[in-house]
């Protein structure tokens, strides 16, 4: 055994094994292609932008549902990207922050406030759909360190195939037509439902016992202000039109009074005046009674932001750019198209993925 | 040469064989412990089971004397707050309205039933998504009232005179707290606004 | 050195008649000897001999045969 | 501190690679370093009890030598002019002296490992021992047993009743001793070396040899590959199987026996093919610990295969002094005289297995269940020495009793036999041990082996499929393991389907094995040793 053989074999042993653990890897990785859950993908999205965007958002599901960026570009010229996530903690939304900031430079940041009433990690689900999708950069590292719940192991996201190996068994054609890059669903972060379900008997909140917001969320949200101050970036806080989660009035007022505090703009987007405005109506706008808005209300929301945007930032139209305008036409067109794929969905299957009866169980 | 040797270590260990005698005082716990493997520092003493949550459903005597009930009776039908909500609302009958809002992407939903004055809210069973129990029930308005008789408007002296001085109480709400639930009564100034029977997570 | 080896001999048989302990190897690597015959052959030579045969001399080596069990005996003899 | 930590495997992983980098004669201190810190992971006061026990066992063992020679050296000196006699005498005292320093190494050791691990359970036997008496006892005491007490005493008291016997000169330098008394992978599961098999290996600081290396790594894999693919993944179902006595009786009670063995054998042996690998990675020859357990046709030979070297050391260290103690051969010539040659001879080692069995009964836990067990054992090799002659009779007169068959029959029986014996660890209580064994007689639920609930034990069908490929797999490696190492005969074979076999083994870890979310790593196994 020569020392040149040696190292032939040991090279080999270890490229194959690498190899052989990275195909595993990308197999065993949930792909998040079959509706309904496909919020999985969102995160990773974001890399295939331009990077030229004037308003980022970063939130939840009321972020990512309730807003269209095609609707800002159309009317206003504004382009924009949504950075939302599942149940994405507040946390999670600095950090994103801080990673698009390695990217470029917008001018407004929009942050949904109703995160601050989780304050600490909630499910490790949730925390694989906010991280894993990001690229490796200290703001994930951290991101990590701060969202792991016990059970989880920093070294599972590294090495996702030590938290997905289990799924050998249960490995299908989805995981192969999509091992080389999944399908875009989503319209510069935007998740759209063109189905509607008028809002009925959504419950009042029930009184707490506690109201205050944890220290770690005021935390993140001082250092998310700090760093927009940094980069001169105007951060407007927002409170979606959901309306559940239940928005307590005891929580609007200390939102309220910390925007007052730091001059900062809070809106709130369930205030009676601020709905009329948009002229949102909960019987045809929403898709899940009131929780999310469908494609419908997020254009009239949209519209309204939009128009507050350019009369408050005085942010340019700057629809005639031509990168920008094609980036744009196309992801109108597919958002088009998916408005036509999901009502005629609707009207053969009656649901918006067109799913048969028994899909749906 | 070696005669105490032996002698010295035999004896030290019959000594312990002789102070015990045959009851197995060790409390049996389920963790098989042959030669297999040195352990990180547990205490030596068998570690038991974290003891589970485990909802009482007879009333303890709480500090206020008479038995506190922290499970609500509607329509006859008792329900406890983290127990499995299934059988019980069939047994409930139609409620008047229902709302679903499940969770942001993956199955597992919270139920919200009304019945009259009643609200009974469901949340799903943390490892078996499709398992569902009982979060809380709140009694909204004065049509209703708890087993004890106090019902929404009335004074907080009423309440205590009723149920005691409170586990824990601040202007806004009066709380009598047990192993794994609550009653919560909200106030506003002297009187009842709301009262909620609701799970509590250790 | 044969008139230990005699007595040793003698020991033996009383063990087992029906082995020729002149002749006979392997006691110990074939089981010939089990265990309960170790001790009390370690007793009888300890008491016969006037010598402490201590455990670290209970070998294959020093058990297999008779000569080597009068050859430890001599050796511990003279300590 | 497990093996199936992820620190652990990091850390090894580095420490191989630094391993072979720096220069041979900083070898020995890098593993004594790596040693100290894996001990530390594990809580720094841990650090207190290994430094004591090698402390204290350094400092005996140097005195003794040091009257060792000196002995040695006045016995030359006045070799002429000092009379037979006066020689014995000189010799007796110095020999005293060694002894009693013997001794209070012992007894400090040994104490430190008795109050730590079994004061809680004397406390509360001499309480219930007063309560008989109506007094009220004393409060049990609660220690953190640190890791792998029982295997670093016990290694380390055979080295200094080794170097009393003269077997080898004391080692001199303490950092070396140390590393010998605390080398990491010996932490987790043992084996006990011997000093002079352990320490050649151990500072020679040996070379990188890519055969010996790979057949290392080949033997770590195997070994985390028993751990974690079958052993993890098995064990929820043994917990469950024994979590809920009243449940699970009758045939689940002997599924609870079949699934604990497999449990049992893959993560025992698994940890020590990772240990001996480990050795083997860096040149460091550590003994085996199993020697084909399952194919032994009677007891005393399973436990010449199953934890061998816990076995030789009780030997040695304690059966062989016991049985040729003063007390003993007085009882011995006492009996014999008594009650005749062939019963008398039996008395003083059915005294002297009694009193071994109780110390390894009592080494394994410190509970009752643990003790009978050992007591159980002793009684049926004592039977089956007894019966000795008998057996050999038998297989004189019937031929079909020397074929392989019958083998294989006693083979099966031992097994049973041993995981019958193992019930007391799973139901770690005496009466219920006995009253679930009964339960697999009075209560025939057969039915429950194809309705279904073989599913309800937290293993699916692909589990089942794994667990038996992987049964499949050890045994047909067991025979083939019987004319030589298996990784020798592939490699023999071609390199390739070596190395190809070498990545494979890593694959069936990473896809198959039973960690990460779901799996919490077995930590509930793992008794306080």
């Amino acid at each position: 055994m020569t020392k040149r053989n040696v190292i032939l074999y040991g090279l080999g042993m270890a490229v194959s094994a690498a190899v052989l653990l990275a195909v595993f890897q990308r197999l065993v990785q949930p792909k998040y292609m079959t509706p309904p859950s496909l919020d999985g993908n969102l995160i990773g999205d974001y890399y295939n932008s331009g990077y030229d965007h004037d308003v980022l958002f970063i939130g939840d599901c009321e972020c990512y549902e309730n807003f269209s960026p095609v609707t800002l570009w159309q009317d206003y010229g504004i382009p924009c990207y949504i950075r939302g996530s599942a149940q994405q903690l507040i946390w999670q939304s600095y950090y994103l922050l801080e990673d698009a900031l390695r990217y470029e430079k917008p001018k407004v940041a929009v942050f949904n406030v109703l995160s601050m009433k989780y304050g600490e990690p909630q499910k490790e689900e949730y925390n694989r759909m906010s991280i894993e999708g990001m690229r490796w950069s200290m703001s994930k590292v951290n991101n990590i360190k701060a969202s792991m719940t016990e059970e989880e192991s920093f070294l599972s996201y590294v090495f996702p195939v030590l938290r997905y190996h289990s799924g050998w068994s249960s490995i299908s054609a989805e995981d192969f037509r999509y091992f080389f890059g999944v399908k875009p669903n989503f319209f510069a972060g935007y998740y759209l439902r063109a189905d509607v379900k008028p809002a009925a008997n959504v419950p009042k909140g029930t009184p707490l016992t506690d109201y205050t917001f944890s220290e770690t969320c005021w935390d993140y949200l001082n250092r998310m202000r700090t760093l927009c101050e940094e980069n001169d970036i105007r951060l407007v806080l927002i409170k979606a039109p959901s309306l559940y989660p239940y928005w307590y009035p005891e929580w609007n007022d200390q939102i309220t009074d910390y925007a007052a505090a730091y001059d900062l703009p809070y809106i709130n987007f369930l205030d009676e005046e601020v709905l009329a405005e948009t002229g949102i109506d909960y019987n045809t706008d929403t898709y899940d009674a009131g929780l999310h808005l469908n494609v419908y209300g997020a254009e009239k929301l949209s519209h309204w932001f939009g128009g507050y945007l350019r009369d408050n930032y005085a942010l340019p139209d700057r629809s005639n750019e031509p990168l920008l305008a094609n980036e744009y036409a196309n992801i109108a067109a597919r958002y088009m198209s998916e408005i036509e794929w999901q009502k005629n969905n609707l009207t053969e299957y009656g649901n918006v993925f067109g799913l048969t009866a028994q899909e749906t169980q | 040469m070696n005669k105490k040797f032996t002698s010295v270590l035999a004896a030290a260990m019959l000594l312990t064989a002789l102070t015990a005698c045959g009851t197995a005082e060790d409390d049996s716990v389920a963790e098989p412990a042959e030669p297999a493997a040195a352990a990180t520092t547990t205490t030596t003493a068998a570690s038991t089971e974290a003891a589970a949550l485990e909802t009482t459903t007879a009333a303890e005597a709480e500090s206020a004397g008479a038995a506190i009930n922290y499970d609500y009776v509607l329509n006859g039908v008792t329900i406890v707050p983290g127990a499995e909500s299934e059988a019980v609302l069939a047994s409930l009958g139609t409620p008047d309205s229902t709302f679903e809002a499940p969770s942001c992407a993956f199955t597992g939903t919270s139920y919200y039933y009304t019945y009259g004055g009643v609200q009974v809210v469901t949340y799903p069973d943390e490892h078996d998504q499709s398992l569902n129990r009982f979060y809380e029930v709140d009694l909204m308005d004065a049509t209703v009232s708890t087993p004890e008789g106090i019902k929404v408007g009335d004074t907080y002296d009423a309440l205590v005179a009723k149920y005691g001085t409170p586990t824990q109480e601040t202007p806004a709400f009066a709380m009598y707290k047990t192993e794994g639930k609550a009653v919560q009564f909200f106030l506003e100034g002297n009187n009842i606004t709301q009262i909620v029977y609701v799970v509590q997570f250790n | 050195m044969n008139e230990t080896l005699e007595k040793v001999i003698e020991i033996l048989t009383e063990l087992h008649e029906d082995v020729d302990f002149r002749t006979r190897e392997r006691l110990w690597d074939d089981h010939i000897l089990d265990s309960f015959d170790v001790v009390t052959l370690t007793s009888e030579l300890n008491n016969e001999f006037d010598i402490v045969i201590t455990a670290d001399r209970l070998t294959p080596e020093n058990f297999n045969s008779a000569q080597a069990l009068a050859a430890m005996v001599e050796e511990l003899e003279d300590i | 501190m497990l093996f199936t930590d992820s620190a652990f495997i990091i850390g090894l992983v580095l420490l191989c690679i630094v391993y072979f980098v720096i220069p041979k004669r900083f070898r020995w201190m890098l593993l004594l370093a790596a040693s100290l810190a894996f001990y530390a992971y594990t809580g720094i006061g841990n650090l207190l009890y290994i430094g004591t026990t090698a402390l204290s066992t350094y400092i005996i063992t140097l005195l003794s030598d040091g009257f060792a020679r000196e002995r040695t050296q006045v016995l030359s000196l006045h070799k002429k002019d000092w009379s037979r006699d006066e020689k014995k005498a000189y010799k007796a005292r110095m020999n005293k002296r060694r002894f009693r320093l013997l001794v209070l190494c012992l007894v400090l050791n040994f104490g430190i490992l008795a109050v730590i691990k079994y004061g809680a359970f004397t406390v509360r036997n001499v309480n219930s021992l007063i309560g008989l008496f109506g007094g009220s006892g004393m409060k049990v005491p609660e220690f953190l047993l640190p890791m792998g007490i029982s295997f670093y005493i016990f290694q380390t008291m055979g080295y200094a009743i080794d170097v009393y016997r003269e077997k080898y000169p004391a080692e001199k330098n303490f950092a070396r001793l140390l590393l010998f008394v605390s080398f990491f992978p010996q932490l987790v599961q043992g084996p006990i070396s011997r000093y002079d098999d352990l320490s050649k290996g151990l500072f020679a600081g040996n070379g990188f040899q890519p055969r010996r290396v790979l057949f290392g790594t080949q033997r770590i894999l195997w070994g985390y590959a028993k751990k974690m693919v079958l052993a993890d993944r098995i064990l929820p179902a043994v917990k469950l199987l024994i979590s809920d006595p009243e449940q699970y009786q009758g045939v689940f009670v002997f599924l609870g026996i079949l699934y604990y063995t497999l449990e049992l054998y893959a993560d025992f042996t698994g940890g020590i093919d990772i240990t001996i690998g480990i050795g083997q990675v860096l040149g460091i020859p550590i003994t085996e610990n199993f020697n084909r357990p399952f194919f032994s046709k009677n007891i005393s030979e399973y436990w010449r295969r199953w934890h061998i070297t816990l076995g030789t050391w009780f030997k040695e260290y304690l059966f062989y002094p016991v049985s040729v103690c003063k007390p003993l051969l007085d009882l011995s010539k006492w009996s014999r005289e008594k009650f005749g040659k062939n019963v008398g001879k039996y008395v003083p080692v059915f005294v002297s297995s009694i009193i071994v069995w109780f110390v390894t009964g009592l080494w394994h836990g410190a509970a009752w269940n643990f003790i009978v067990w050992g007591l159980m054992n002793a009684v049926i090799i004592l039977i089956s020495e007894i019966l000795a002659p008998q057996y050999a009779k038998f297989h004189k007169r019937f031929a079909w009793s020397n074929t392989h068959a019958y083998d294989g029959f006693q083979a099966l029986r031992t097994t049973l036999l041993m995981g019958f014996l193992r019930m007391f660890d799973c139901y770690r209580d005496v009466p219920l041990t006995f009253r679930m064994f009964g339960t697999m007689f009075t209560k025939w639920n057969l039915h429950v082996l194809w309705d279904g609930s073989l599913m309800q034990l937290s293993l699916s069908r692909a589990d089942y499929v794994i667990l038996i490929v992987g049964a499949l797999t050890l045994f047909y490696a067991s025979l083939r393991g019987r004319k030589g190492s298996v990784r020798k005969q592939v490699l023999e074979i071609s390199p390739v389907l070596s190395c190809a076999m070498t990545v494979a083994l890593l694959m069936i870890i990473v896809v198959f094995g039973a960690y990460g979310l779901g799996y919490d790593a077995s930590q509930f196994i793992y008794n306080q040793f």
